[in-house]
């Protein structure tokens, strides 16, 4: 079976490889300003991404929402809950820590807002502030961190920020409002959601004890 | 040039990410590999999205510019990617808590494709 | 348009407000009348176009296989809503969103919009399919998973062959700037062909649906077979328009018909068995969109009617279970209660094609456009189904009053209902000569059921491994063969 | 140029990670090769996949492999039963023993499963890679197939006789060196005893425990036994497999450290005497 499937990638690499090499070579391109110009924007992927084919954009927060709560739900079902401990107390640790998490959260909020000016954009803004609040889940431990705040209020923070951007959305592909103030909220919005599923994820990944 | 050679990276990566998923049997490899191979994919469509000595497609940028399209595509297929994995490994890790294996052939095993028969 | 992509985000805000408040089945009812209300203002349809206009906007079209999509797909919600009433949690938003996902496949006119809404409705199907936390659903569920995000790995390489040598992915503009004659084309589309073959489970390429639909909550079950299969299907439908795909999806559907029937015929679990007929008359389908023209039209009937038989099977399947508490067909004879055993027969009687329900109506309307080769692998197919549903005919003696559900209601009378429509607007389905030939096809699978049913074949396991060899296999078989007719035509 | 040397380097990291045997490797290769190949869409111009992929295929993507793999790891002890070492109180394993474990799993971050098993089975359980560590009584000089701890509790073998006559060696690994033909061979300390009670044999070559306990339930009258003891001091020890030389190296240090601060000189007095 291995052998059959070993020769069935192999066959895949040579087509893709075949198929590639005609490509070239690669044709012309559409002029992009039109675009930019439209939604106010001087980044002609995020006018694409939040404008053009804000659609698409809509169903993707979907899908990470929705994973989110695939998650939290699957590892609700697992019942034993043990909690991460955290790594050997060290200053040295709080300290970069401490000093790091304003940088990072500063620098989220500017890729954010800063996202249809140039490269940037809610998505990774949301993630790099996610991954800083599991370095300092790391550092405190992740009952330290959330003393009192039951799981479900983050994900039912995390819902309504979805439900934002879909009426937001709804406003743009019905209403059709447009320009910079609606891509520079939807970023944030973006964001936040992001955010707070990261954090989400990493808490449930980090409370479930598995077994090998 | 460097189209090229980033279109011979993205085929070699999904080669690679496939091969994996084939022969490993612990599914955490299988994961990897499907990452991997996903990852392949995306650089697939920024590689063809890239032109000869092109810039990023911002204004201001001079010269000749790169296609803005499937850059906003490859930025949705990431954040899909990222989901479909986090569910993979949490129900990864439910397998593992109730049926004690990450083993392909162990699964198989414990949970029968077909009812056994009367 | 904007009523359309109105119901859409209605529905799809609904869903997300249900995580928030939880208001239970309520909130099925009050999106079903969401998108009901919509569908009614859009109805005769709407021309495809591009959602704001833009150069790069994606594009959205309602023609009549979108109107019946969305009746089919808000027939099935209310039913799934009202015969699970009881469920709490997050059950109800996540089946809100896997419908309002569906709606919005069902208009989409683009392939990139495609794949993220087809990503979007399997993972609500993993989040369901494994909502019981079962090992064994969790298990199916990560086949699933694996084998849909290899299948959608290919798609993606496709779309940027694709992208590439059309320089859109609009498919009313495809369908302009497609050059005939282009091989890399060919390759390229067929590697969309594979992936949406793998999405949505067509033998060789995507085997992780017989136990993901056989091991799912029950109205988790019905939804997936009565509509999340069909969605890679309409992609498949949506592709054939633009490109030369027919040999593709013939030669696609003989091999799902096929191989559906065939471990169809010798499963004893009661829902993986529905699980393999519903491969099995994907085939039917796909055969259907492969003769192209009317005959389509005839497809995208059957698909609805498959739809409503499927979800009033699976659903009544899931009853037998809950009251008996057996899974296994010799296990359940005449231990339903009345409103079960009557669905079961609605349903079989629908799915072999009996008049004057839903089933026969696609099946003349199939049967009246198709060539007499074709034909005969249409006939062959009902063959092999009846045979294999004679074995529930024992089962419709019930063994008491029971509990009446109402989704049963509601579907039985959407089958006769289109079954009705059917007769009133088809000639051909009031042709006394289609009745018999339906009676005769029935009688026969009778016959060969009596020939069969003493045999005991046990068929090789669907692996996830040897799933995902297959998948490799047959995409480059898929590939290998589009080539080949492009060079023989 | 740059484009090249990055490609190469994402693909060398991508084969480095998925060819490896241990998967944290692969996971943290695989996190590299993101990050390589976030430069690589640098240079084909994509600053916005740059950030992307930089952000979740590297950031997201790795902590979740990670604590995926942290949450899935369980260490597993192939445990023979052995009182007052560690033993079964109820359905939860309880002795001096277990109190090293318990403070072990803490150290390490990993949940300690014990996995029961007769004395035979404990080599091929750290063999086959079933679990990493054994305990209970484990009685050993040296084992190339195994990696011993330091000393926990020591003790003697000792030979007792209630009359002359055949002899019965208890199946320690020590033990049974000292075998000679005609001897006797028991797995469990109790069919060591009830070869003595039913006089199929006078002598028997034990350890010190099991001598204790046998003694306690009274497998021999007290007043009329010879006592011998025999070679030189040995002590109860915890084997590591081969593999596992992280688990071996804390499990020294966590050693070392107790017996430092007097915790493991009140263990053996508490459980002992």
């Amino acid at each position: 079976m291995k052998v059959l499937g070993g020769l069935g990638i192999v066959g895949l690499v040579v087509l893709l490889v075949w198929l590639t090499w005609s490509c070239f070579p690669l044709g012309e391109l559409p002029p992009w300003e039109e675009a930019t110009a439209a939604w106010g924007s001087k980044n002609a992927v995020a006018a694409i991404v939040l404008g053009a084919r804000l659609w698409d954009t809509l169903f993707e927060v979907l899908v990470y929402a929705l994973a989110i709560a695939g998650v939290a739900l699957a590892a609700g079902s697992l019942g034993t809950k043990a909690v991460l401990p955290p790594l050997p107390e060290t200053p040295l640790l709080h300290l970069a820590v401490a000093l790091l998490l304003g940088p990072i959260g500063v620098f989220g909020l500017y890729v954010a807002v800063s996202g249809h000016l140039g490269p940037g954009g809610g998505f990774p803004a949301g993630a790099l502030v996610g991954s800083g609040l599991l370095l300092l889940a790391l550092a405190r431990g992740t009952r330290g961190l959330t003393p009192g705040w039951a799981g479900g209020a983050w994900e039912t923070g995390k819902f309504a920020v979805t439900g934002a951007i879909l009426l937001l959305g709804l406003g743009v592909l019905v209403l059709g409002a447009r320009g910079e103030p609606v891509l520079v909220g939807l970023n944030v919005l973006i964001a936040l959601e992001v955010a707070l599923g990261a954090w989400v994820v990493l808490r449930e990944f980090a409370h479930v004890r598995g077994e090998m | 040039m460097e189209a090229q050679g980033a279109l011979a990276l993205a085929i070699g990566l999904v080669g690679l990410g496939l091969w994996t998923v084939l022969v490993r049997r612990n599914l955490v490899w299988k994961l990897l590999g499907l990452n991997v191979a996903g990852g392949g994919a995306i650089l697939f469509l920024v590689a063809l999205a890239h032109r000869e000595k092109a810039g990023p497609a911002l204004e201001g940028v001079p010269g000749p510019h790169v296609d803005p399209l499937p850059q906003a595509l490859v930025l949705t297929a990431i954040v899909i990617h990222f989901a479909v994995l986090a569910l993979a490994l949490v129900y990864v890790i439910f397998l593992s808590e109730r049926r004690h294996t990450q083993d392909v052939r162990k699964l198989e095993e414990t949970c029968p494709t077909r009812w056994p028969e009367s | 348009m904007p009523y359309a992509v109105a119901g859409i985000l209605t529905y799809l805000v609904l869903g997300v407000v249900g995580f928030v408040v939880r208001p239970g089945w309520l909130l099925g009812l009050l999106a079903v009348a969401a998108g009901a209300a919509t569908l009614a203002l859009w109805a005769p349809g709407f021309p495809p176009g591009l959602l704001l206009g833009e150069t790069w906007g994606v594009a959205v079209g309602g023609d009549r296989v979108a109107l019946v999509f969305w009746a089919l797909a808000l027939v099935l919600h209310l039913a799934v809503v009202l015969h699970e009433r009881h469920r709490t949690g997050p059950f109800h938003p996540l089946l809100t969103l896997l419908v309002g996902t569906s709606l919005a496949c069902a208009v989409s006119q683009d392939i990139f919009n495609f794949y993220v809404v087809l990503e979007l409705v399997s993972l609500i199907s993993f989040i369901l399919v494994s909502y019981e936390s079962e090992p064994k659903a969790v298990w199916a569920s990560l086949k699933y998973l694996v084998l849909a995000t290899a299948g959608m790995t290919f798609y993606l390489l496709g779309l940027g062959i694709v992208y590439v040598r059309t320089g859109t992915l609009g498919l009313a503009l495809m369908a302009e700037r497609v050059t005939q004659g282009d091989p890399v084309l060919v390759a390229g589309v067929g590697l969309l062909v594979a992936g949406l073959a793998a999405k949505s489970g067509l033998f060789v390429l995507g085997l992780w649906l017989p136990s993901a639909h056989g091991y799912a909550p029950t109205g988790v079950s019905a939804i997936l077979s009565g509509l999340v299969v069909k969605l890679g299907v309409l992609g498949l439908a949506r592709l054939a328009e633009v490109f030369p795909i027919e040999g593709l999806v013939l030669a696609l559907g003989v091999v799902t018909g096929l191989g559906g029937l065939v471990y169809a015929l010798w499963e004893w679990d009661i829902k993986l068995f529905l699980a393999h007929h519903t491969v099995s008359q994907l085939g039917y389908v796909l055969v259907g969109l492969g003769l192209g023209g009317e005959a389509a039209w005839g497809a995208v009937l059957y698909a609805a009617a498959h739809g409503l038989f499927k979800g009033l099977l699976f659903l009544s399947a899931g009853q037998a279970i809950y009251e008996v508490g057996e899974r296994d067909l010799d296990r359940l004879r005449g231990k339903l209660s009345l409103p079960c055993a009557l669905a079961l027969a609605v349903g079989t009687w629908a799915i072999v094609g009996l008049p004057p329900l839903g089933g026969f109506v696609a099946k003349a309307v199939l049967a009246d456009h198709s060539t007499a080769g074709w034909l005969a692998v249409l006939v062959v197919l009902s063959l092999g189904t009846a045979a294999s549903f004679a074995r529930l005919l024992p089962h419709f003696r019930s063994a008491g009053r029971g509990t009446r559900s109402r989704g049963f209601l509601l579907l039985e009378l959407a089958l006769l209902t289109m079954g009705v429509w059917g007769l009133v607007t088809f000639p051909g389905a009031r042709d006394v000569g289609e009745w018999l030939k339906s009676l005769i096809v029935v009688a026969a699978g009778y016959g060969l059921h009596r020939l069969v049913h003493r045999q005991r074949v046990q068929l090789p396991a669907l692996t996830l491994d040897r799933s995902f060899v297959l998948l490799l296999l047959g995409t480059l078989a898929l590939v290998a063969v589009g080539l080949a007719s492009w060079v023989l035509l | 140029m740059g484009t090249l040397v990055l490609c190469g380097l994402a693909g060398a990291l991508a084969v480095f990670a998925l060819t490896r045997r241990r998967l944290l490797l692969g996971v943290i290769g695989v996190g590299a090769h993101s990050l390589a190949l976030a430069g690589v869409y640098l240079f084909l111009s994509a600053p916005d996949v740059a950030l992307a992929e930089a952000s979740i295929g590297f950031g997201l993507v790795t902590f979740i492999f990670l604590l995926a793999l942290r949450r899935s790891g369980r260490l597993v002890v192939a445990a023979v039963e052995c009182f007052p070492l560690l033993y079964q109180e109820g359905d939860r394993p309880a002795g001096l023993e277990w109190e090293i474990l318990a403070r072990l799993g803490d150290r390490l971050h990993r949940e300690v499963h014990v996995l029961w098993v007769c004395r035979g089975d404990v080599s091929g359980a750290l063999a086959s890679g079933e679990a990493e560590l054994a305990a209970g009584g484990f009685l050993v000089r040296s084992d190339p197939g195994l990696r011993l701890s330091r000393p926990v509790v020591p003790t003697r073998l000792v030979e007792v006789a209630v009359g002359p006559g055949r002899r019965v060696v208890l199946a320690h690994p020590c033990c049974e060196a000292l075998a000679q033909s005609g001897d006797l061979r028991c797995e469990e300390p109790e069919e060591l005893a009830r070869a003595l009670c039913s006089g199929e044999a006078c002598r028997a070559v034990l350890d010190l425990l099991t001598f204790r306990e046998l003694g306690l339930k009274g497998a021999w009258p007290e007043e009329n036994c010879a006592i011998r003891v025999l070679e030189d001091p040995l002590a109860y020890r915890f084997a590591v497999a081969l593999d596992a030389a992280e688990v071996h190296q804390a499990l020294e240090e966590l050693l070392a450290e107790l017996e430092d601060r007097g915790v493991l000189a009140d263990l053996v007095r508490r459980y002992l005497g």
